[in-house]
């Protein structure tokens, strides 16, 4: 297991919801959760990674990059359990949990 | 032929499930992922966790009526049973004991003890069937859910078999080995464990229901679970003699007359259906067709 | 050298005074009977494709004396049997022409290194069929059927598929057809094939191996394969509105397969487009079928289970006054190529839009996919479709002209660091390894109309340049090094331009891709859908 | 341990025990009270006619002798794993025989199990894990299933889970390690009749093996995770 976490600048959309938290996905082969909560991060946005898979940092902050760019959010945690998803399952898993809070 | 729109169970996940059983947003979790109560184990074997170590519990309301329910998630780790995960469940139902809520549903997915946790899922196992006991003997019914992916077998095949009612889809099984492990044992020419048709046959919802061990058949749709599980609420039936007795003349009666079959077809021919046409009944009309059947 | 004619009548002779007369030739004594009509240096054709094999002709060919036979020149579609390779191992066979090498690609590729097999051509289906007619004409054809009388009059049933193109090709090229039936009967229940054209029928002990081609259960299908259906259904189907299609067996047409009753209703699709096909009986189009989006079905092969409901729809299938379908390889892949459209799946695409299922260590080969995708320029007739996808690739030119729009749908990665996108095909290994003088390709880039994936869609018909082109893949590429090699600059303007369109831009939300929109979920629901009419095999259900 | 010198170490005031089919039952002196003995031996598999007979001698006991204490002595190799018998609904016969010992200890009696031989997952599920007292005797053998097994299922090398075995109590066979994780109460090596007589002299029925657990440091999650959800 590999954990990391990564700090971006948020953009301009706060989340809307008043739910505590949001889950997608499930810790399954291929596949990964995503716990996304609303939390006062001074405008930026974290992601805090388990992975089973090491090494790919780059790969991830690369996928986080594309996220933020396409959502603008900002002030969100996301934790995640990853079990060898491969990228576009990730960013398909983080555009649900941010739909999920907008 | 059109078929209509359904809301599978079966692939839903645990949480999807709690959704759409329950009224709308009435559901309050307790130890929600937040708290991230994660398996403090399956780190050592370099194993991925999930938030909630695959089990999601909490309060909320069933057409109205205020419920406890548990919920396994059958994609993390096959819905096993690990400690965190058993303990939830323990912890919920100790709850309902004190509390008295409406009923405790169990939504039922996993293949068992998780082997990295084996002996902590075990005694986890047998206190969550004396946890349904107790709730049970404070007049909570425990109402168990069938028709996940993973199904229900090893431990998680005895504690649903302890609740009062069992609720079950055709996709559901029910079963303490697994189809593997017997066809370890017994060899692949008398069970391939890779001929589905066999396995369901043996282990499906159908089998199960034609036995009387669930209560309820249904189709692979949430909100037929939710219509069954609302009707199926009524207080847990204190233990007595004769009920025990009862329920022993009835499966000492089940090995006389069916012990001899080697496949669920001969049994179905036997209680009187038409063997071949099991599989392709619905729930209803496979419940009409039994319930013309004189057992 | 004799003529073919005078061969043949001396083989035909050769075999009466063995076995007197009659076509029927009784199946212990087959090795027997094959030495008499095959002689050294002659080209046998094998029928077997990815569905249905001759394999107990095949057998018996592998039996055969390399002492009295040799040198034979193997030509078949499918190189699927282990006896097969076996005809070169033994001695008796050189060189072979196939079209697609399947199951045996890897023991194949190994035999060619090792000079075992020499490698004619690797063919296309029809291109295979189309040289049978003139330098490949049969010497010998050994072939497939379910029935045959003593006339050799055959009944090749739903899985008819490629035996009237390898008949037409041998009977009337002075060569012998030689067949192996599943049962000898005395009436056949239709006749595919006129026994004039058969000279010897043998009752194969056991029924030739049908493979179910199906394997894409719904309920394997994921989330990501969702998205993409999604998106091609609204930036391709609805846009264009192709009436006549072609899909590839891949688990990505099976999703848009499935949301046709649902999504595709909601997009207006029904009796707009998608009425007309060029496929096999896909389990995966009951709903659609059922739904009322279907009109005519041309198919290239059967589907084991699928009997019963293909002759439920007379005016959907092609059936035979028996009730039950005929299925032609060669019409049905000409069906294909003049479709509006066709959609298929690849392993491998580089950033020119090239793609190839090669790689270095299995000889693949190509089947029909480059004949279903390739431009169709010969197309005369117009559809609303080809218009408008012509409209778009040749806007600005002198002289108008239509497009059939070919859509390659992969997810960007195979499996966990296999990435689709390449910088370049292994098909270049591939010609370097077999000693092709041209890498195999399977749909060139320049025939490529879009391009889709799970982080969008590619239309390359709106590209004016090369480097435009080759930005518009690397734009859809998602976090592969090709994709991760993109111009940003260029690939905003592009999608400014609406050359590469993302789900956002399509107003698809993530949330909305879900499973619950697939109008089955399970081969049962399949079997739901069909009124209980398809009967998949066992290791299908779970019920 | 066999089960004859068990039985006359357990008790030796005397003791009146029968086997058929490898199930025991019977009765026996303890302290000068009657104690019925219900059991298994020679690592029988407990499937569905098990559990039917021995739901029928709790059942039995409870009918005939109200509140004797009821010594429960554990020897198997697990569930049957057989075809016919999942056919047949095991899970529902096992869970029988639960709702039997539960019914017992509802109407008095005392629920003490001794682990003298194997007791293996489905099969020390259904008898002996559901008992008051769980407690284990020397030679006895508990497990879920063999490291081999667990190596085969998880993919881990068996070295690795060898290695592991030796530092935590989670996952492998033993009874120590399953005293770590409160699921025996104790383990016994001498004076078994004067240890048996002592832990009948509690009337303490509650489930305390997660309490165990935590004190002795092999579960401790879950006691703690018991107790959030009873106050949450």
């Amino acid at each position: 297991m590999e954990h990391f976490t990564c700090d971006f600048e948020g953009g301009a959309k706060a989340p809307q919801t008043t739910k505590p938290f949001v889950v997608v996905g499930v810790v399954a082969s291929s596949n990964l959760e995503i716990m996304a909560q609303p939390c006062d991060l001074g405008g930026k946005v974290r992601f805090e990674v388990s992975t089973t898979v090491a090494h790919f940092e780059e790969a991830w902050r690369a996928v986080f990059a594309d996220f933020i760019e396409r959502n603008q959010p900002r002030d969100v945690l996301f934790s995640i359990n990853d079990f060898a998803a491969i990228p576009p399952v990730v960013s398909l898993r983080l555009d649900q949990a941010w739909e999920g809070l907008v | 032929m059109k078929l209509s729109r359904r809301i599978s169970y079966l692939e839903a996940s645990a949480r999807q499930r709690i959704a759409a059983l329950l009224d709308p947003d009435s559901f309050r979790e307790i130890l929600p992922p937040t708290l991230q109560r994660i398996s403090p184990h399956l780190g050592m074997f370099d194993a991925p966790v999930a938030f909630d170590d695959g089990a999601v519990i909490g309060e909320g309301l069933l057409c109205g009526k205020p419920v406890f329910l548990f919920a396994q998630e059958g994609k993390f780790r096959g819905g096993s049973l690990g400690e965190v995960h058993a303990a939830k469940i323990t912890g919920l139902l100790l709850r309902a004991a004190e509390r008295k809520p409406a009923a405790v549903l169990g939504l039922f997915d996993s293949g068992g003890v998780r082997l990295e946790e084996a002996n902590a899922g075990e005694i986890g196992s047998t206190e969550i069937m004396r946890a349904i006991f107790a709730a049970q003997r404070a007049g909570v019914p425990v109402i168990g859910l069938i028709g996940g992916s993973c199904g229900c077998f090893g431990g998680s095949s005895i504690i649903s078999s302890c609740c009062d009612a069992l609720i079950a889809s055709e996709e559901g099984r029910l079963s303490v080995s697994g189809p593997e492990v017997i066809e370890t044992i017994m060899g692949v020419e008398a069970f391939d464990s890779r001929d589905r048709s066999l396995v369901w046959r043996t282990t499906g919802g159908k089998n199960r229901f034609l036995f009387g061990k669930v209560s309820k058949l249904v189709d692979d749709h949430i909100p037929a679970f939710r219509e069954a599980a609302t009707a199926l609420i009524a207080p847990s039936i204190p233990l007595t003699a004769e009920l025990l007795q009862a329920e022993r003349q009835h499966l000492s009666k089940r090995i006389e007359q069916f012990s001899e079959c080697t496949d669920a077809r001969q049994i179905w021919a036997k209680m009187g259906l038409d063997a071949n046409r099991v599989p392709e009944m619905s729930a209803e009309e496979l419940s009409t067709a039994a319930s013309s059947l004189v057992h | 050298m004799p003529d073919k004619q005078t061969v043949r009548a001396e083989k035909l002779a050769a075999v009466a005074k063995v076995f007197g007369p009659g076509k029927v030739i009784p199946a212990e004594r087959a090795v027997e009977f094959l030495e008499l009509i095959i002689r050294s240096g002659d080209r046998i054709l094998h029928e077997g494709d990815n569905q249905k094999q001759g394999d107990f002709l095949a057998e018996q060919l592998a039996k055969m004396d390399p002492k009295k036979i040799h040198g034979l020149k193997l030509a078949l579609s499918c190189i699927g049997l282990p006896e097969h390779l076996d005809l070169f191992e033994n001695g008796l066979a050189e060189v072979v022409d196939f079209a697609y090498a399947g199951p045996q690609g890897a023991r194949l590729a190994e035999m060619v290194a090792n000079g075992t097999v020499k490698i004619g051509a690797v063919h296309t289906y029809v291109e295979l069929f189309a040289r049978y007619f003139n330098e490949l004409r049969p010497d010998v054809a050994c072939l497939v059927s379910i029935e045959a009388d003593a006339e050799g009059n055959l009944y090749t049933g739903s899985n008819t598929e490629e035996t009237p193109a390898l008949v037409e090709a041998t009977a009337f090229g002075g060569g012998i057809v030689v067949v192996q039936a599943n049962k000898l009967a005395d009436k056949v229940r239709r006749t595919d094939i006129p026994g004039e054209w058969v000279d010897f029928v043998i009752e194969s002990p056991k029924p030739f191996h049908l493979e179910p081609l199906f394997t894409k259960d719904p309920a394997l299908l994921d989330e990501t394969r969702i998205l993409m259906a999604m998106m091609a259904m609204k930036a391709i189907y609805a846009k264009y509105l192709p009436k006549v299609l072609n899909h590839g067996v891949g688990f990505n047409t099976a999703a848009i397969e499935l949301l046709l009753p649902t999504y595709g209703e909601e997009l207006g699709l029904k009796g707009r487009a998608c009425t007309h096909w060029a496929l096999n009986p896909h389990p995966t189009m009951i709903p659609a079928i059922e739904s009322g989006f279907v009109e005519t079905i041309a198919c290239i092969g059967g589907e084991v289970g699928m009997e019963a409901y293909v002759a439920s729809k007379p005016d959907i299938f092609p059936l035979g006054h028996d009730g039950s379908l005929r299925s032609n390889r060669f019409y049905g892949q000409m069906a294909g190529h003049y479709a509006d459209m066709f959609v298929g799946a690849t392993l491998q695409i580089d950033p020119m839009g090239n793609s190839s299922t090669v790689t270095a260590a299995r000889l693949a080969g190509f089947g029909g996919a480059p004949n279903f995708g390739a431009e169709s320029r010969s197309r005369r007739h117009l559809s609303e479709a080809f218009i408008k996808a012509g409209a778009e690739a040749h806007a600005g030119e002198s002289m108008p002209q239509g497009r059939k729009l070919v859509v390659q749908m992969v997810e960007t990665f195979q499996g966990a660091g296999k990435p689709t996108f390449v910088e370049q095909l292994e098909a270049w290994d591939a010609m370097k390894s077999a000693g092709f003088a041209l890498p195999p390709v399977m749909i060139y880039g320049d025939d490529v109309s879009h391009i889709v994936t799970e982080e969008g869609v590619a239309n390359l018909l709106l590209c004016r340049t090369d480097a435009e082109r080759e930005q518009a893949v690397r734009g859809v590429a998602g976090f592969t090094p090709v994709g991760l090699k993109r111009d940003h600059a260029m690939v905003a303007n592009l999608r400014d331009r609406g050359i590469i369109q993302r789900a956002e831009d399509l107003g698809i939300r993530k949330s909305d891709v879900s499973r619950d929109r697939l109008a089955a979920r399970s081969i049962h629901d399949l079997v739901r859908w069909s009124g209980g009419l398809y009967n998949p095999p066992s290791r299908f259900r779970n019920w | 341990m066999e089960l004859l010198p068990l039985l006359d170490q357990l008790f030796p005031e005397g003791h009146q025990v029968s086997v058929t089919d490898w199930l025991v039952s019977g009765e026996a002196v303890l302290g000068g009270a009657p104690v019925a003995v219900l059991g298994t031996t020679n690592h029988v598999f407990i499937g569905i006619r098990e559990a039917v007979t021995l739901s029928g001698k709790l059942l039995e006991t409870v009918a005939q002798h109200p509140k004797r204490p009821i010594i429960m002595l554990v020897d198997n190799n697990g569930q049957r794993m057989a075809l016919d018998e999942e056919l047949l609904v095991l899970p529902e016969y096992i869970a029988h025989l639960l709702r039997a010992q539960q019914f017992a200890r509802l109407q008095g009696h005392p629920l003490i199990a001794i682990v003298y031989g194997n007791s293996i997952a489905g099969g020390f599920i259904a008898f002996g894990m559901g008992a008051d007292r769980i407690v284990s005797l020397p030679g006895a053998e508990t497990s879920v299933m063999k490291l081999e097994a667990i190596s085969r299922v998880t993919k881990m090398p068996l070295e690795k889970l060898q290695a592991l075995a030796e530092k935590v109590s989670v996952f492998a066979p033993g009874c120590k390690n399953f005293f770590k994780m409160g699921g025996l109460h104790d383990i016994w090596t001498e004076d078994f009749s004067g240890q048996l007589q002592r832990l009948l002299q509690s009337t303490d029925t509650r489930d305390i093996r997660a309490a165990l657990g935590r004190e002795r440091g092999g579960r401790e999650a879950a006691s703690a995770v018991i107790d959030d959800v009873l106050h949450a």
